[in-house]
């Protein structure tokens, strides 16, 4: 049961991931309206680094913060051990993509708002109407 | 000095564009010397890179003195220091060419779009140097973002457009950083070269196969292959002129240069040509996109819009031509990289001079065009000629590689699709010529007192000398050809590859 | 690591998406998304990312929801799907 | 469309997947994520920076060149938001609404008129609702609070959880406080246009200036132990420090784009009425 139970939570994981990414990307195709969209792409950036951030961790491993840190500086003050910490490679690399996340937010709705000030809606279809009919 | 041009490559640029937003607050007329010279640095590294990998091959560049799988290393070999060299060349010459456009296009905005264009010209530079396969992601978005807001300066239907290239883009980057995802969780290792001596233990894992096609499904998407090609005709068409003629000659090149760069570093031959059986499908669905492409090139009434699908169909000259898992094709692919970042630049440093002086560059806009712009109509003959294939031009060579390696390749639609195309290019630019020699301007054909005397109206000497420099280009590359084939991109491709 | 914990977490997570993408409201679909972030930052800090979450706290949760708030105020709250 | 959307985002998700088949097990500690470059990174970062968090290490030193980009990054959205909203207006368009701070009169006044300048009268948005005393006070009160705490991240980030990034970014929400609890006009007083935009391409310079000295010093980009003869210690406390320095740079960059970019969308631009 241990074993069961131990199964699903690793792949459930995974799943969960995976379905995040699948609502973002419906989302970013499927929707109609602009911000509806930038909210999938949201979605699916996030649930990337969801996913990547999951990479990084470590059973029985605490959060990569080395303890005696303070003081002496330099090898023998205390020896690390690799098993004792999470992995901080993922860490990091998620520190950038959240920023990019966030850069790439700004440029779409700054994009969005000139949109709506030229068609006065945010309804791709309607957007489209209003251009066929010029 | 020489040690550290791969650096002075992209710091130089960044730093520039830093100092040109910076500046652009205090005096404008700073902005435009600042871009030139720090582009003009661009160049002359990458070049200089060139001159230095081809006398000692490979060059590896510890960025923050750590060890390439530690830290992120750049490394260079004969081929990106030629895409290199391109990028950084074709970036400084459309820089040269576009002050005058820029400035009547974007009178108030001059400022921060130089320094748009420099972190674009940076983002190229960097993906094409790096050796680290997430550095890449974060090059790309730069790349990617500053390319969405200098596009979305144009006019009409501009910003729709970009937010829709925004969402594809996005898709399109996420699905790279997934790959590369995937590739970390059983690898361990984002270094391209140390991912490469580790994955062929792993060549059976169902991770690496979906490693593969994410990288590659999101590379597509970036560079608009055919069936994810909807954002690039809009976006392109409707941007600002110095927008579209940067980044209508390099993004879509450049991502191809990562897609053959996933092909031979990262995943090696082997696994893309062998192991997986996949290059089939691939060479069909370039045959369709070189079809689509050249039949809704047909379609077009408009100039801008008509290249931006030839771009469409180029593309899938080289998506098939690197497919064909031959020497013959990728030697092609990547002088085609070459060839039509020249081929490309010339049409749209066209366009620009066109809508420098007429208000549009739809069909019935430019009818009798060569006698107010003579010079620039014959830059576009010579283009055409390239796009076409001639035999002076370098447009012909890099097709007789690809069709050489279909036919070892016994791909023979993929040669009936290069065949179709160029008929076609012959057809589009037939029509551009004629309507541009014979058909007189509109109003002048009420009075129809023989041929009407339209005084010459020339764009100005800044924007046409760096088209002819273009064109003398396609044509010297296309009489070099065989120095570029066999003393740089015959070292580019592994001796894997026959 | 409590994965009772996570996997909850992880429920209301895709709820928290599901829903941000299907109100029929704009400011609702804001909201919704900082409150997907701010769950999504609580994950992550039962996963041990710190340095991430914290990140996500302020970015994702914090500034994004602001801007999201400041485009809908300036184009609309309407939308049809 | 909906179907289209439907089947792209169920074949991704059944890709994704079946790839997952091959995946170590969650959490595993001998996954090749674990045990291929990260002990190097948790045992190596204290002798070769001398930084307890590790996180702050790999990002700032030992793939710092990332970072230097995602500032980079960032700093292109804020003039990306600039240059695609901004509208350069000489005067102010469309009526505008004083409130006569003594009776609290409201005044329209239309496109082209002026008020006469007093002291009584003070601008306010269209969409004006009475001062919230409560709001107003908390807000003010808060404010150097969130500032202090900003600039402890920053500065502490060798030893806890934060740095440049997460320090930036409270610094910025703590001028978006003051922009929302007050108004636009107020928070733009505080920190003009110019001065931010400057900023915001100081910050990047900071970071890739640093990297640029290490060049000229004689070794590598970004390598920070080339600062050990500037700042007159060893080169691992060199790194150290060379980290500390480029997340300020980072700092200032985030908080005044943060700031930039909000600035211009909740004003479309016209740097007039917020939120």
């Amino acid at each position: 049961m241990g074993d069961l139970i131990q199964i699903v939570v690793a792949k459930y994981n995974y799943w969960i991931y995976i379905t995040l990414m699948m609502i973002g990307l419906y989302a970013m195709i499927a929707k109609n309206n602009l911000v509806k969209k930038i909210v999938g792409m949201n979605i699916f950036q996030t649930a990337i680094i969801l996913f990547y951030v999951s990479t990084g961790a470590k059973r029985g491993a605490t959060i990569p913060i080395l303890e005696h840190g303070h003081g002496e500086h330099g090898a023998g003050a205390h020896v690390v051990h690799a098993v004792d910490y999470i992995n901080p490679l993922p860490h990091v690399l998620m520190l950038t993509a959240i920023v990019v996340a966030v850069a790439t937010l700004g440029v779409a709705l700054a994009l969005a708002i000139r949109v709506y000030n030229r068609y006065d809606t945010l309804e791709e279809d309607e957007i489209l109407a209003k251009i066929r009919e010029k | 000095m020489s040690q550290q041009y791969p650096a002075l490559l992209v710091i130089v640029p960044l730093l520039s564009a830093l100092v040109i937003s910076a500046a652009g607050w205090i005096n404008k007329r700073l902005c435009f010397p600042i871009a030139v010279a720090a582009l003009g640095v661009a160049a002359y590294s990458s070049i200089g890179l060139l001159l230095r990998v081809l006398d000692e091959g490979a060059i590896v560049y510890r960025l923050g003195g750590w060890d390439p799988p530690m830290g992120i290393a750049y490394y260079v070999d004969h081929l990106n220091g030629l895409v290199l060299a391109v990028v950084s060349v074709v970036a400084f010459l459309n820089l040269i060419a576009s002050k005058k456009s820029i400035e009547l296009e974007l009178p108030d905005k001059t400022a921060p779009f130089y320094a748009l264009y420099v972190l674009q010209v940076t983002g190229l530079l960097g993906i094409v140097a790096t050796g680290d396969a997430f550095n890449l992601y974060v090059l790309l978005e730069i790349t990617a973002l500053s390319g969405y807001a200098m596009l979305a300066m144009g006019k009409d239907r501009a910003q729709l457009s970009t937010l829709n290239y925004l969402y594809m883009g996005t898709i399109g980057a996420c699905f790279y950083l997934l790959g590369v995802g995937y590739l970390y969780i059983v690898t361990g290792s984002l270094n391209m070269v140390d991912i490469a001596n580790i994955l062929p233990s792993l060549y059976e894992s169902k991770a690496v196969l979906g490693a593969f096609i994410i990288c590659l499904v999101g590379v597509w998407v970036k560079m608009a292959f055919f069936p994810l090609h909807a954002w690039l005709p809009n976006a392109y068409t409707h941007g600002p002129s110095a927008a579209s003629s940067l980044i209508a000659p390099l993004v879509t090149k450049v991502m191809i240069y990562v897609m053959i760069r996933l092909i031979l570093t990262v995943f090696t031959p082997e696994f893309a040509f062998n192991i997986l059986a996949i290059s089939k499908p691939i060479v069909w669905l370039a045959c369709i996109a070189i079809f689509m492409g050249a039949i809704l090139a047909l379609a077009e009434r408009n100039l801008k819009k008509m290249l931006t699908y030839i771009i469409v169909a180029e593309v899938g000259y080289m998506v098939g031509g690197a497919w064909l898992g031959n020497r013959a094709g990728m030697t092609g692919a990547i002088l085609h990289i070459v060839n039509d970042a020249l081929m490309t630049l010339c049409a749209f440093l066209v366009v620009s001079n066109i809508a420098y002086k007429l208000k549009g560059y739809a069909f019935d806009d430019i009818k009798g065009l060569v006698r107010k712009m003579p010079f620039t109509m014959g830059a576009l003959v010579i283009g055409a000629l390239s796009i076409i294939g001639v035999p002076p031009t370098c447009g012909f060579f890099s097709k007789w590689y690809l069709i050489s390696g279909a036919i070892q390749a016994s791909q023979y639609a993929f040669m009936v699709a290069l065949l179709f195309s160029s008929l076609v290019n012959v057809v589009l630019f037939f029509r551009v010529i004629e309507i541009c020699y014979y058909e007189p301007f509109s109003d002048d054909g009420a009075h129809g007192h023989g041929p009407p005397s339209e005084p010459m109206a020339e764009a100005p000497l800044t924007m046409l000398v760096p088209l002819f420099i273009v064109a003398a280009g396609l044509v010297l590359v296309g009489i070099y050809t065989g120095d570029i084939v066999n003393k740089i991109i015959e070292f580019a491709i592994p001796q894997g590859i026959v | 690591m409590i994965w009772q914990l996570d996997l909850a977490i992880l429920t209301l997570v895709v709820i928290a998406g599901i829903a941000a993408i299907t109100v029929k409201d704009l400011l609702g679909a804001a909201i919704l998304f900082g409150a997907y972030s701010f769950m999504m930052c609580l994950l992550w800090s039962i996963m041990g990312a710190v340095d991430v979450s914290f990140t996500e706290a302020s970015v994702g949760a914090g500034v994004s929801t602001v801007f999201f708030v400041a485009a809908v105020f300036r184009t609309t709250r309407r939308t049809r799907d | 469309m909906k179907i289209i959307g439907l089947i792209i985002a169920l074949s991704t998700g059944v890709l994704l997947i079946c790839a997952t088949g091959d995946f170590p097990r969650w959490a595993d500690p001998a996954s090749p994520a674990s045990t291929h470059l990260s002990p190097h990174f948790i045992e190596k970062t204290m002798e070769e920076t001398s930084v307890p968090n590790i996180v702050t290490a790999v990002l700032a030193d030992y793939r710092g060149y990332d970072t230097m980009y995602e500032t980079a990054v960032i700093f292109t959205a804020g003039l990306a938001c600039f240059i695609l909203l901004r509208i350069f207006v000489k005067e102010e368009p469309g009526d505008r609404l004083y409130r006569h701070l003594l009776t609290g009169v409201t005044v329209r006044v239309k496109e082209g008129t002026k008020l006469p300048p007093s002291e009584d009268f003070e601008r306010i948005d269209a969409t004006w609702t009475p001062p919230d005393l409560i709001i107003k006070t908390i807000c003010r009160f808060l404010i150097p609070f969130i500032q202090l705490f900003a600039l402890y991240v920053i500065a502490h980030g060798h030893h806890s959880p934060g740095g440049g990034f997460q320090g930036g970014v409270i610094l910025g929400a703590s001028i978006i406080l003051l922009a929302i609890s007050q108004d636009l006009r107020t928070s733009v007083r505080r920190m003009r246009e110019k001065l931010d935009a400057v900023l915001c391409a100081v910050g990047v310079i900071i970071y890739a200036g640093t990297g640029a000295l290490c060049l000229l010093l004689g070794l590598n980009f970004l390598d920070y132990s080339a600062l050990a003869s500037v700042l007159h210690c060893d080169p691992v406390t060199a790194r150290s420090h060379g980290i500390l320095i480029v997340e300020i740079g980072v700092g200032i960059a985030v908080m005044c784009t943060m700031i930039w970019i909000y600035n211009n969308v909740s004003s479309i631009g016209k740097y007039d009425e917020g939120l």
